[in-house]
């Protein structure tokens, strides 16, 4: 299981990486959200899977899984969310403003 | 032309009554079970959002005039609050505490410091939340 | 075989019925021919596949571990009350953002009264 | 008591969410704001007094003992880089005070700022590398903001950019540190570095380390610096200070730390990488330094060209290396601070950003002018200014393992600092005055109070390099032997 | 005592007073306050003679960084004396020059602030013993001339000027730091004397030759030595008397200290000798050849000095070899190179200092140097004439002037040297004097045209139209005395030769034992020797030379401009600029897409890189868990989603699929035994599908992308090799188990912390932090999308864009 | 034997949720789209059930009461931007 996890999370981090890759704004937010979802179960996979019951105590006495990373990922999902929003309202702002969503037509630089 | 909502707002009422209420139980349950401040707080967000989603901007805030980023600001202090109290105690830094109190009308009751530091998270998820998207729909 | 058993093999059927109920009306929403009939398939049959699914978890924990789910039951009300509303709501979306109807669905009566003063559609 | 470590972190945290309910009271906002960093900078000094004294102080979070818990271990290096942060930070604010405007201070403009400097000091005082990325994250959120704040065009599309590419970044941080976690099953900077010495950093453990390498590179603005002179050219004068001094200077220190105190033990892969990748950013960042026609231009540059030279003290990796690096670092936050502080108030003053277009600035500014001499000549490295003993600990350094090209590369590069800053003066300050006597903009009187305090921090570092040198040596014989590290967190 | 710290401090103090109090003083008295700052200096320096030349030396210890061997040791030996003599000295004459030299019009406290800069700086580095604080010094001095130099700087020839002159000379600075550090490291001290005591660790180790090449470098561009004398001619930019001071009398002169003080040590070296003894000849001859074409007398001046200063170097050079040689009866003669080198130094001093003052006054008066221009000013200015024609004649090297003195003695030196046989100084060694005769030659030339052009034939009419006059008695004053010292050196060498050069031949020498020995007797006359004819030879061929100028002056022309050194250095500044700039702008291009390919790219090399250097890959299956048939189809959902997220044209289609495969996320976290974890995942991921179509309300859908198949493959390519790369590190990390986690210890999570569920423990009690710095993230990004919606800069907000 | 029943269903639920992708992905319209993901989420509901009874623990029961309530949430919050293009409205718009 887990290296077929560790595989999934290769084949989800080449699609967001080409999504990141891409011009335009909305394809690359939705390739970082890809992003983080393959970096979780990544995290997850590195502790061990179904090596224990739920970490919850009481109900079953022994082997619990790693609850560890899970707590980590935990945090993690939190500040992917609040970047991701933040992340979309400035993306709609600089839409707005700039008249583009294509990073092509962002470049600002050299088109002076 | 105004589209009718009476199913929704009708089928909304009791729903936002059922997930406020799983929000709360999912706050207190979250020291023994999963759930906790953040979920709790994300759940019951969710079912502000939804009063939102089914009515207007102007009714729900006439329902709640709370300026949510300062619920969210709120929140922050309790839970650094929290953090800061065990300082006067001596104690390191975020120490928290539990034992079991007993209250006259509830009895015996086990009570943690973990409850007021989980009661900021939950504030803070619940101000943040409804301000970012109370923020992006006031947006002309 | 004891009473608990039995109930238990019964819930364990009705899981099983569920998942097939379910592979139906995903089959049902591949099939049908436009999103009003799909929504058919959706809101009925799946709403049907997961009551039956719940229904059946509720009794296995009811009697394999003497456990009342109040969480299972509120799920089943909860999914009961808002399948409808879902599959409601998203048909008058269907409809007022145009998506046509199949070839061979009749008369649409509706049509006139909704458009008669919109030539474009508003999305 | 140990509880003092928190407290860089946790006041700004805590005012800043106060000052947001103050948010139409400027006035308040300002004296709050100026009097908490005021209090962390003397809080940090005497932190760094007590950790000279009697070594180096933890805080175990909730009081769990490492490797368990999360902890805030204070060290010299730490310490060193909380003060100065503390204290330029306090400088920043005093000039944000005249030029930020009213417009963006009820934004929300001091919480942003203070939680920059609680993002920076708790990255600075962490011992726990996943809590490093979650001060990390606090910094960068913060740094987000006030990128875009102001919303002009060019703010919002730097921004976006800006945010984007480090989001990437903390998804590499994300995946480094799952692959740390998949190998030693720990967290605990101190507990990493044991664990890593015990099995002597096998092949794994190092690609490992490289992993950590671009993250923090991609931070620092090693190599990986494309995001920074686009997003450091557009914010307010103010923050602009605030990341040149702070943001790259954040990565560098987890470089150093992550070097020194977790993956040593390699130094034949990752210390090469380090010092070709030192190498290549200054030399990317002095052609970039030289191709600009412009004060941001040159001014961002400039700060690339600082990091890869901080960093060829890491890379050369000894002793006297270390302690020009760091003696670099704290100078680098105070001249670069400055330095963009000035270039801010260039901008302010002409309207004009081509330094062609504005001229002879001195006549009407003679002290503006003469300060921003002074910071030139100590980015160069011309003594006594500030840069100076760092330089010439970096140069013993590479002198001594025999580094010789990082060694050129890194002395060159000083050439072309000057070149580069020099041409600023002479086309900007010098020259034929374009405003008349009378048309002049008045400089602000705080902002003229945060020039003089800087050029003096300027001066006092290295004139008085000595009275810093008991820091720095304790700060370099903890990096230097990681036990002292080790020992302080697993067996206090 | 410590009088020599004061000497160095003082035109500190004053010129940190000046900018303080110059309001309070009338504008002229601040040069007379001022003036008396060197002359006090010079005073005092003068009392240390008689106990110098007795060989007594001074040195004083002051802390500065001990902790890192950076301190401040005054030295005062006989080298530095004369060094200090010259800046003091000098430095009087030049500030009672400018007094009436710079109009009060001038900002003056500057310009008075910046000399005493420079006047303490200076004194800095010949009193240092310490390498860095000589450093310092150094750069002080470099930067005190560049303020000078840029002093009228609404000029952009001056601006230019001060550019060149700073760059060059702080790049040598800073190779001579290099070059300092080198010695540190290889002798553990920066104190010059002791360097010298250890001289037979150093000399043997490979460093030894580099630390060398550095350190001259820094004395040959401070000295203006071929090829970085093209900073000297440009800094001429400078008002006169700074011209006078820095850029003739004394800042130039640095190097020439600087290679003085070295020699002890690296003088044994064949490097050394060529080096210093070449460069100094070559810039001697290209320096006298070139000041013959200049029509600006300043400039012609200016590559004079250019080529004293080489003609000081070679000596230096050839006074090298006797350090190598060692102490013997034989070797002594050599060492008269030096002595030589040291009375020219101050010769030189005398009538370069006397020389362009003269300039000053006829630019003064006349308001051109331009020798077209000039002629026939022999009638009106007498006493500037004088100044000339002596301090001329005393360049050219001709009697009863101190020039020719040291000038018979440098042709001695050159002869006396072809007779060595080491070096392979007998081959090419006969070049020497013959270089040396030639530029002589060029010399003499451009000294007649000094005074020639400017002061002999036809008086040009709008000359005449100004009314022009004398100048005033007190700028004349200066001049006089110098060339005052120039006839008496010429009367009294030996004076000079006793008290102040000797003992600073023990400074150069300091391993022989007698300086007595050191220090040749100076005469005017030493008979028909072959010095004298090759003066006589000078003096004929120059006057011919001279008088046929119009014949052979089209020589010039043979060099094309592109190729002289001048527009060499601005062609390599602007070539690096360009290319600098079109790179940069190549990469630097402000595209997203291709900063995130280099990011990837980088990614990939090293990490992989690393990965397979190190073969860290080991894979297997043994302690993987089992795989279900259905978590075999939810892996394929997730694929099949995420791929089809590439191939999607619709926003609301991306974001559904993105939905789907939060779900299956969150569903995998359920099958790990992951609750609060599915739970979380489950809501943010709804909110974050809803923020995403509020959010679309005001963005644009989905284009196609228009890229090229190219982009379209090297994108595919990068985004598979960084998904293989953290798949296969991943494997390997999967399979690495030599560590028990430390999550074991949070089982025990309701005895320790009262709670029952772990992972809720861990947040909220073990790692609390986490969650509390997590919830003010969360909490800056929602006041964040507040204020970026909120804040929109105003119409009148101008966009400075980079 | 009936924690091999329970595995077919559980690979019943699956096969159901990928072919309702194939509907989500091919679309055609919106509603389609949002009708498929509002039925994968109703069926990710039955396969919790079946997870937790598999896993013989109660932890995962929120999970399914809180997935009705986000799939209800969610296809209002679609239905509302396929009729009115605006989520959260305000009181003037219609």
């Amino acid at each position: 299981m887990e290296s077929l996890i560790v595989i999934l999370v290769g084949i989800l981090v080449s699609v967001g990486t080409y999504l990141v890759l891409s011009r335009h704004m909305i394809r690359v937010i939705v390739g970082t959200a890809i992003l983080s979802h393959a970096v979780h179960l990544l995290i997850l996979a590195m502790g061990g899977l179904k090596k224990g019951v739920v970490p919850l105590l009481g109900q079953s006495e022994d082997g619990f899984t790693d609850a560890l990373p899970q707590a980590l990922i935990l945090t993690a999902i939190v500040i992917s969310f609040a970047t991701t929003a933040f992340l979309l309202v400035l993306a709609y702002r600089t839409y707005k403003t700039n008249g583009t969503a294509d990073f092509r037509e962002l470049r600002g630089i050299s088109d002076e | 032309m105004k589209i009718n909502d009476v199913i929704l707002r009708t089928v909304v009422k009791g729903v936002v009554f059922i997930i406020l209420t799983l929000g709360v139980y999912l706050f207190f349950s979250g020291h023994n079970a999963p759930g906790g401040g953040f979920i709790g707080g994300l759940v019951l967000g969710s079912g502000i959002v939804l009063l939102y989603i089914t009515y207007d901007l102007e009714t729900v805030h006439k329902k709640m005039p709370f300026d949510f980023k300062k619920v969210a600001a709120f929140g922050v202090l309790l839970a650094t609050g929290s953090a800061i109290g065990s300082l006067y105690f001596n104690a390191p830094f975020l120490s928290q505490t539990d034992g079991y109190f007993n209250i006259p009308i509830l009895g015996e009751k086990h009570l943690t410091t973990v409850t007021i530091f989980e009661a900021g998270v939950a504030l803070t998820v619940i101000g943040t939340l409804v301000t970012i998207i109370l923020s992006i729909s006031e947006d002309e | 075989m004891s009473v608990k058993e039995t109930l238990e093999w019964a819930a364990i059927l009705l899981i099983l019925l569920g998942g097939i109920i379910s592979v139906i009306s995903a089959l049902g929403l591949i099939r049908l021919p436009d999103v009003y009939t799909r929504s058919h398939a959706a809101s009925k049959s799946s709403t049907l596949a997961v009551l039956v699914c719940l229904t059946g978890a509720f009794i296995y924990f009811w009697f394999h571990d003497g456990y009342v789910s109040i969480r299972l039951i509120l799920g089943i009300i909860f999914v009961f009350i808002t399948a409808p509303v879902a599959g409601h709501l998203i048909c008058r979306a269907a409809y007022r953002s145009r998506v046509p109807l199949a070839e061979g669905s009749g008369e649409d009566e509706l049509k006139p009264l909704l458009f008669a003063n919109e030539d474009k559609p508003d999305l | 008591m140990n509880n003092l470590i928190v407290l860089p972190l946790i006041i700004p945290i805590i005012t800043g969410v106060i000052l947001v309910f103050l948010r139409h009271s400027i006035m308040l906002q300002r004296v709050i704001s100026t009097i908490t960093m005021i209090t962390v900078s003397i809080m940090s000094f005497i932190l760094l007094e007590i950790v000279e004294s009697e070594g180096i102080i933890r805080l175990d979070f909730s009081g769990w003992l490492p490797p368990f818990g999360i902890l805030f271990v204070a060290d010299s290096f730490a310490m060193l880089l909380v003060l100065t942060a503390s204290i330029v930070t306090t400088i920043c604010l005093l000039y944000a005070f005249s030029t930020i405007g009213k417009q963006i201070e009820t934004m929300f403009f001091y919480p942003f700022i203070l939680f920059l400097i609680a993002g920076v000091n708790g990255s600075f005082l962490t011992g726990d590398i996943f809590n490093l990325f979650v001060c990390f994250e606090v910094m960068l959120l913060s740094s987000y903001v006030l990128v875009a704040i102001g919303g002009k065009k060019v703010q919002l599309r730097e921004s976006l950019k800006y945010v984007l590419i480090n989001v990437v970044a903390s998804w590499m941080f994300l995946v480094a540190l799952a692959f740390l976690y998949g190998t030693v099953k720990t967290l605990n900077m101190a507990h990493i570095a044991q664990r890593v010495a015990e099995v002597g950093q096998e092949p794994l453990l190092t690609t490992v380390a490289v992993l950590f390498l671009l993250v923090f590179s991609l931070k620092a603005g090693l190599l990986l610096f494309f995001w920074l002179p686009g997003s450091y050219s557009v914010p307010p004068a103010a923050v602009q200070a605030l990341f040149a001094a702070l943001l790259t200077k954040v990565g560098i220190y987890a470089l150093i730390r992550t070097f020194t105190l977790m993956f040593p033990l390699n130094q034949d892969i990752t210390h090469t990488l380090i010092g070709v990748m030192a190498g290549i950013t200054i030399i990317a960042g002095c052609m970039g330094a030289l191709a600009g026609r412009d004060v941001y231009t040159i001014g961002t540059y400039n700060v690339i060209i600082g990091v890869g030279f901080i960093l060829i003290g890491l890379a050369v990796g000894t002793e006297a290396a270390i302690t020009g690096a760091i003696y670099y670092l704290i100078h680098d936050i105070v001249a670069k601070a400055l330095l963009f502080l000035i270039i801010g108030m260039m901008v302010y003053l002409t309207g004009e950003s081509v330094i062609k277009n504005m001229s002879g600035l001195i006549r009407n500014y003679p002290l503006f002018g003469w300060i921003y001499f002074i910071v030139l000549l100590a980015l160069t490295g011309v003594p006594p200014l500030s840069g100076f003993v760092g330089k010439i600990l970096i140069g013993q350094g590479a002198i001594e393992a025999e580094s010789y090209i990082l060694l050129a590369i890194g002395f060159a590069s000083s050439i072309i600092v000057l070149y580069s800053l020099l041409r600023i003066f002479l086309a900007s300050f010098f020259g034929e005055t374009t405003i008349s006597f009378e048309d002049r903009k008045p400089i602000p009187k705080g902002a003229y109070g945060s020039f003089i305090f800087l050029a003096v921090t300027i001066v006092f570092i290295g004139v008085g390099a000595e009275s810093l040198s008991v820091y720095v040596k304790d700060a370099v014989n903890t990096l230097m032997n990681p036990s002292v590290y080790i020992d302080a967190i697993l067996k206090g | 005592m410590t009088f020599e710290l004061a000497i160095i401090l003082l035109p500190f103090i004053v010129a940190a007073c000046i900018p303080i109090f110059y309001r309070r003083l009338p504008k002229k008295a601040i040069g007379w306050v001022v003036l008396m700052v060197p002359l006090s200096l010079f005073l005092l320096l003068t009392t240390y003679i008689p106990r110098i030349a007795k060989g007594q030396t001074f040195s004083n210890y002051y802390e500065w960084i001990p902790s890192f061997n950076i301190n401040f040791t005054t030295y005062l030996d006989g080298l530095s004396l004369i060094f200090s003599l010259l800046i003091t000295g000098v430095g009087s004459l030049v500030i009672l020059y400018s007094i009436f030299y710079l109009s009060k019009k001038e900002s003056l406290h500057h310009f008075y602030c910046y000399l005493l800069l420079f006047m303490g700086a200076m004194l800095g580095v010949v009193f240092s013993d310490h390498l860095l604080v000589l450093y310092t010094f150094w750069e002080l001095t470099s930067v005190s001339s560049f303020l000078l130099i840029a002093f009228w700087h609404h000029r952009k020839a001056s601006r230019a000027g001060a550019r060149k002159s700073m760059t060059i000379t702080v790049s040598g600075g800073i190779a001579m730091l290099v070059g300092f550090l080198m010695l540190y490291s290889m002798s553990e001290t920066f104190s010059i004397r002791e360097i010298i005591s250890n001289i037979d660790v150093i000399s043997e180790q490979s460093l030894f030759i580099p630390a060398l090449v550095l350190i001259l470098l820094g004395a040959f561009t401070k000295s203006a030595q071929f090829p970085f004398h093209i900073w000297l001619p440009d800094a001429m930019e400078a008002p006169t008397p700074v011209s006078a001071y820095l850029h003739s009398a004394t800042m130039v002169k640095a190097g020439i200290y600087l290679v003085a003080r070295f020699t002890p040590i690296f003088g044994g070296e064949m490097i050394w000798f060529w080096a210093v003894t070449g460069v100094g000849l070559l810039t001697l001859f290209w320096g006298s050849f070139n000041a013959v074409k200049q029509v600006d007398l300043k400039a012609l001046l200016a590559f004079s000095t250019v080529s004293q200063l080489g003609l000081i170097m070679s000596l230096l050079g050839l006074g090298s070899i006797a350090v190598y040689l060692g102490y013997s009866k034989d070797s002594i003669i050599y060492t008269q190179a030096a002595f030589a080198a040291l009375f020219h130094l101050i010769n030189h001093s005398t009538f370069k200092g006397a020389l362009f003052m003269m300039v000053g006054i006829v630019d003064h008066e006349i308001g051109t140097r331009d020798i077209r221009r000039l002629g026939g000013l022999m009638p009106i200015l007498p006493f500037t004439f004088t100044v000339a024609l002596i301090g001329s004649l005393s360049m050219a090297g001709m009697p009863p002037f101190n020039g020719f003195l040291s000038k018979e003695m440098f042709f001695a030196a050159t002869l006396k040297i072809t007779q060595l046989d080491v070096f392979s100084i007998d081959t090419i060694g006969v070049l020497i004097p013959v270089v040396a005769w030639v530029a002589s030659i060029f010399t003499f030339v451009y000294c007649l045209i000094i005074v020639g052009k400017t002061f002999f034939g036809k008086i040009k009419p709008d000359i005449l139209e100004k009314n022009p006059h004398e100048a005033p008695i007190g700028m004349l004053i200066s001049p006089f005395i110098l060339i005052g010292l120039v006839v008496g050196i010429f009367i009294f060498p030996n004076l000079l030769g006793h008290y102040i050069l000797q003992p600073a031949m023990a400074g150069i020498y300091p391993t022989f034992p007698s300086t007595e020995e050191l220090t040749p007797h100076i005469s005017a006359w030493h008979g028909f020797n072959m010095e004298l004819w090759m003066t006589i030879g000078v003096v004929i061929l120059g006057i011919t030379l001279y008088f046929l100028l119009k014949r052979w002056k089209p020589i010039y022309r043979w060099i094309p401009q592109r190729l002289t050194l001048n527009s060499l250095y601005e062609t390599v500044i602007s070539f690096s600029e360009n290319v600098s700039e079109s790179l940069t702008k190549r990469y630097m291009n402000g595209n997203l897409t291709h900063y995130f390919s280099y990011i990837y790219m980088v990614f990939v090399i090293v990490v992989a890189g690393v990965f397979f250097l190190t073969n860290s890959f080991e894979w297997s299956l043994v302690n993987n868990s089992s795989v279900e048939s259905f978590e075999l189809i939810l892996v394929f959902v997730v694929i099949f989603a995420a791929v089809a997220i590439l191939f999607t044209t619709s926003r609301i289609a991306s974001v559904l699929l993105n939905g789907v495969l939060g779900y299956s996320v969150a569903f995998f976290f359920v099958i790990f035994r992951a609750p609060d974890l599915a739970l979380t995942q489950l809501v943010v991921e709804s909110v974050t599908t809803a923020l995403f179509l509020i959010c679309f309300k005001f963005l644009p859908d989905l284009t196609p992308e228009r890229t090229s198949k190219r982009v379209k493959v090297s994108n595919g390519v990068i985004s598979i090799l960084v998904g293989a790369t953290v798949t296969i590190v991943g494997l390997a990390v999967v399979n690495y188990e030599k560590f028990e986690t430390i999550s074991t210890y949070f089982e025990d999570a309701y005895n320790l912390a009262g709670g029952k569920n772990i992972v809720n423990t861990i947040l909220g009690d073990f790692r609390a932090f986490d969650t509390m710095l997590e919830v003010v993230v969360l909490f800056i990004a929602g006041l964040g999308v507040y204020t970026i919606i909120k804040l929109k800069a105003k119409k009148g907000d101008a966009d400075i864009e980079n | 034997m009936k924690e091999t029943i329970l595995l077919i269903a559980l690979t019943l639920f699956m096969v159901a949720i990928a072919i309702l992708l194939y509907r989500v992905i091919m679309g055609p319209s919106m509603p389609d789209r949002a009708i498929a993901l509002d039925t994968i989420g109703v069926n990710l509901i039955s396969a919790i059930a079946i997870v937790s009874i598999l896993l013989k623990t109660k932890a995962f029961l929120e999970a399914i009461l809180i997935l009705g309530i986000l799939a209800f949430i969610g296809t209002i919050a679609f239905s509302k931007y396929i009729e009115r293009g605006v989520i959260v409205e305000r009181k003037g718009d219609s």
